[in-house]
């Protein structure tokens, strides 16, 4: 069955504890190669199909349900291949 | 020099300074979208003989706001530090006007409390507001000098069964859930009441305890010219500073910073280190003193450091480590980022300081330096930008003397009693009353809510839920503790605020009472609509006078508070909800006596009347 | 007995464990996560609490500490080593115990007085217990559950490596109500609740004979001071 | 400055609660469309450039730190468009 892939990262503006202790510690093992990380959240829809009208409905859930519009941000909404994972 | 002479600084954007304010004395400035009226924003030019630059309007603006200044509740706030006996002031080692309250329990070890609130906040956004609320009460207590042991919350929502209510109780709960127990701080008690009237505008109170030894207390101020002036903490960014962004499009108009957040996100596990890292600090004696921040960031920190201490301090703000690269000099000073300290830092000891702060990985930056010339002076990539004596700013703000009235709906309510209530006449009649009372959500049991709040840790609590009062041993060596219970009862104090407050502060009281420790002394979060309604003016000035007397009379001193305004919905205010928190000391907690049935054959009591 | 208990950024019940060995007659020595130094401890507990803020995963940046070279080592060599609530988690994350911890299953954090059956009074840190005994111990905590693949569980189960069961309540949906999980050697030992708030007669859980009077997770310390004497 | 994804996806065979719960609540608000959710995490690891030894080390930080392969997948790692986001 296909999957809708949604993904939602916290806002730029605001602080993400979680990637700034990621951030910390790789600087700690001398993984200076990178700057910052900030850790989201990958949201996997499985649908019977996808239609316009499935879309248009994990994009309202995407907005209302997945991500806190308050503090967070859907960066990206797309379909699996069928293959792919 | 115009504006357009002005240096570009590496921030992109073209700061105001002092000269500029001199040379363009006429340019308009959005105070009102601040929140400064018409006649505050003439005080201040006044002040300073000329127009403020946009940071030191900046400064005053979240400095003089209700919030911080007080300035509708200061005229009654002093009833507290003036209705004192010789016998309350014996334990006080810290009364009203510190960050939290000090008072000596015995054998050299005191107790500092205080109770704050986060009520707004925790409505845009239920977890992180009630989660960065705990985090600020904390912060409060540590920078006397405190370990802090123990936490509280007072909790006030709308309609159980109203759409929005799972919302702001989920977040609510799992938010203070999250952060206290991420810090390792048990939580020892509180309330949670749902009532329609709180419905757009539920109460998020929370208390913290700390404990200390004498020789441990610090109070937060800038003594010594010369000494550094040090943030140290989480980096700034450009949290709850929506208002700020008015300042931005102010002082340069394209290409500015787009979106400013109004919200706080925490890190618990942030203020855990800090909190660690403070005590190291204070042990190794490598402080004069820490201030945190909190709600009006650097603002407040700089200035109420420079005013409690020797009057001048000189900062360079483009030394703050920052989140955000585009935050501008004006939202740098309005930042409520979580998680930060300031501390004063004599020159000779800067290295050990950064030796400890390092051992925590705590960021840390030296902004400047305390001075003697009475004036609080900062610089933005060397131009002056602020130049204000800092009394201005932290202390001496507006007080108002609002107009009271006595509210044309009470002596209706109050004619409406319970005593015109039908009576129920039959068997069922009575089951439904009394199934129906029992099934009030305000009734039923907590512990879907207290389930989820650690007790255990620290390993010192002698009472939690369900016992009428929390209680926690302070001295392993001799039991030597404190007991702490908070109440409020918000109809009551709708039906008659002073009879309510009275009421509050007798129901803590019994409850620390029935614990077995001695109450000693009462802090307290004063929860009302708009100060600018005179009828919560009213219900404003009464709780106090009569809180004050009360207090009096049973002799326990009020060593600090809050008071949070504009808890309303449109137009319609909450009930006054004044929370009363009071707390007691006992010489043995194996001596506590907890709620419940202990032993079989025990013979129960009623006393009182 | 010299029992090191290890102090990581967020740890919290640090402080609680070195009660607790004190409370068993043991000395607790403090050490630091950023040494590579075990000061010459005989035993090891990694403590309960949110090192680093739980973040990422529980245990799973604390487990990169500098400290936990030489654990590794030590617990290698048969050093006993006691993992409690995050401190299993860190187990886990540095392999010295199989298994992984995800969120309790009912997504909250929880406190309740846990009853446990010990399954297995062999291990250095069990071996006070008889085997079958119900005990009660403070549970505390968001990312409970533990869970491995179907192979490692019938692993653990028949080679006796389950320490500890959850009874009445399985409180986070852990696989067969697994609380507590040793090495094969069983020198090594993470549980989720918490022994040492089970230590001090008014500040455990409560027993039917009075309130906060449960001592049960004495034993865990008693255990492994014993066995040191016998050795 | 470049991005690197890297997301990280719980095993297929083990129970997800989050996930589970989500499911869960879409069926109750009768969004049938979806037979299941599953949430994983999103890292950007912000790096100065992309070279074939930083591809490499984040590809073993994914594996041996932001997944713990008892439980969890490394699904994808990709470079973000420097415009994208
Ligand atoms: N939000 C809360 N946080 C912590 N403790 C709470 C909270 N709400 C209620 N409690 C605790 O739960 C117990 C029962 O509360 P409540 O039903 O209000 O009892 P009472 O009517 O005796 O005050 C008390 O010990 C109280 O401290």
């Amino acid at each position: 069955m296909p999957t809708i892939v949604v993904e939602v990262m916290p806002k730029a503006e605001l602080l993400d504890p979680q990637g700034k202790a990621v951030t910390f510690a790789l600087a700690r093992m001398g993984k200076s190669f990178a700057s910052e990380v900030r850790i989201g959240k990958r949201f996997e829809v499985t649908v019977d199909e996808v239609t316009d009208e499935v879309l248009a409905e994990v994009k309202t859930l995407a907005d209302d349900m997945f991500s806190n519009s308050v503090i967070e941000d859907v960066v990206s909404i797309s379909v699996l291949d069928s293959v792919g994972a | 020099m115009t504006d357009a002479q002005l240096t570009e600084a590496p921030g992109g954007h073209v700061p105001d300074t002092v000269a500029n304010a001199e040379a363009t004395p006429d340019r308009e400035q959005p105070y009102g979208a601040l929140g400064l009226k018409d006649d505050e924003y003439a005080k201040i030019r006044e002040i300073l003989g000329r127009r403020p630059t946009s940071g030191e309007l900046a400064m005053y603006s979240v400095m003089w706001s209700e919030h911080c200044s007080y300035k509708s509740s200061k005229i009654y706030l002093r009833q507290f530090g003036q209705k004192v006996s010789e016998s309350m002031k014996k334990n006080l080692m810290v009364g009203m006007g510190e960050n939290a309250g000090v008072v000596d329990i015995g054998n050299g070890w005191a107790v500092t409390f205080k109770g704050e609130s986060h009520n707004h906040p925790s409505y845009i956004e239920p977890f992180q507001g009630a989660a960065t609320g705990v985090g600020g009460i904390v912060r409060d207590i540590i920078s006397m000098g405190a370990r802090p042991v123990a936490v509280m919350d007072q909790l006030r929502f709308g309609a159980i069964d109203a759409p929005d209510t799972q919302r702001v109780v989920n977040g609510v709960v799992s938010g203070i859930s999250f952060y206290a127990n991420c810090l390792g701080l048990p939580n020892i008690g509180g309330e949670t009441i749902f009532d329609p009237v709180y419905q757009g505008n539920p109460l998020v109170n929370v208390t913290s305890v700390g404990v200390l030894r004498h020789e441990d207390l610090h109070l937060a101020n800038a003594k010594g010219a010369g000494n550094k002036v040090v943030l140290f903490g989480a980096r700034t960014g450009g949290d709850g500073i929506g208002g700020a962004s008015i300042l931005a499009s102010d002082t340069f108009s394209s290409g500015g910073p787009t979106k400013r957040p109004a919200v706080q996100v925490g890190d618990p596990f942030a203020e855990k280190v800090l909190i660690e890292c403070c005590l190291e600090l204070f042990r190794d004696e490598l402080v004069e003193g820490i201030q945190d921040l909190g709600a009006a960031g650097i603002s407040c920190a700089t200035s109420e450091l420079a005013s409690n201490g020797d009057g001048g301090m000189f900062i360079e703000l483009d030394k703050v480590l920052l989140r955000d690269p585009s935050l501008t000099a004006e939202e740098i000073l309005m930042s409520e980022s979580q998680e930060r300290m300031m501390a004063v830092v004599r020159p000779e000891k800067l290295d050990a300081f950064m030796a400890v702060v390092g051992k925590w990985e705590v960021e840390t930056s030296v902004l400047g330096e305390v001075t003697d010339t009475g004036r609080l002076i900062i610089h933005w990539h060397g131009e002056e930008i602020v130049n204000v004596e800092p009394r201005t700013v932290a202390v001496d703000g507006p007080v108002y003397e609002r107009p009271v009235a006595y509210p044309t709906w009470i002596d209706e309510l109050q004619a409406d009693s319970a005593a015109q209530l039908e009576r129920p006449e039959t068997g069922d009649a009575l089951r439904a009353d009394f199934l129906a009372i029992l099934g009030s959500p305000n009734l039923a049991d907590k512990s879907w809510i207290t389930n989820q709040y650690d007790t255990y840790v620290l390993g010192n609590t002698a009472l939690s839920f369900p016992d009428d009062g929390g209680m926690v041993r302070v001295d392993e060596e001799s039991g030597l503790g404190f007991a702490i219970a908070t109440d409020a009862n918000g109809r009551y104090c709708q039906l008659d605020p002073a009879q309510g407050a009275r009421l509050a502060l007798a129901e803590a009281y019994r409850n620390v009472a029935v614990t077995g420790a001695t109450p000693v002394a009462v802090t307290d979060c004063l929860n009302f609509g708009s100060p600018e309604n005179p009828e919560v003016m009213w219900q404003f000035s009464q709780t106090v006078e009569a809180l004050s007397d009360a207090c009096l009379e049973m002799e326990i001193p009020v060593t600090g508070g809050n008071v949070s305004f504009y808890n309303q919905t449109g137009t319609q205010p909450i009930h006054p909800t004044p929370v009363v928190g009071v707390l007691g000391v006992i010489d043995d907690v194996a001596k506590r006596i907890p709620s419940g049935w202990q032993d079989e054959g025990d013979n129960i009591y009623l006393l009182g009347t | 007995m010299r029992i090191g208990v290890i102090t990581f950024p967020g740890s919290l019940d640090d402080r609680d464990a070195q009660r607790a060995v004190r409370l068993a007659g043991g000395e607790p020595v403090a050490l630091w996560h950023g040494a590579h130094d075990l000061e010459g401890v005989e035993a090891i507990i990694l403590p309960g609490g949110f090192s680093y803020g739980d973040y990422l995963r529980a245990g799973a940046i604390a487990s990169l500490s500098p400290i936990m070279t030489e654990v590794v080592d030590a617990a290698n060599k048969g050093m006993p080593v006691l993992g409690i609530c995050n401190g299993f988690q860190m187990l886990a994350e540095a392999r010295l115990i199989p298994g992984a911890h995800t969120r309790n299953a009912h997504q909250q954090f929880i406190r309740r007085d846990q009853r446990l059956r010990v399954e297995n009074a062999s291990t250095d840190w069990t071996n006070g217990f008889t085997e079958g005994q119900e005990i009660t111990i403070p549970l505390k905590n968001a990312d409970g559950r533990f869970i491995a693949d179907d192979e490692t569980i019938k692993r653990i189960e028949g080679q006796g490596q389950v320490a500890f069961r959850y009874i009445g309540v399985n409180p986070n949906g852990s696989f067969d109500d697994i609380a507590g999980v040793s090495n094969e050697r069983g020198n090594v030992v993470g549980l989720m609740p918490h022994p040492e708030h089970a230590t001090e007669p008014g500040f455990g859980p409560d027993t039917p004979a009075a309130m906060s009077s449960g001592v049960d997770g004495l034993t865990f310390f008693t255990s492994v001071i014993e066995r040191a004497l016998v050795k």
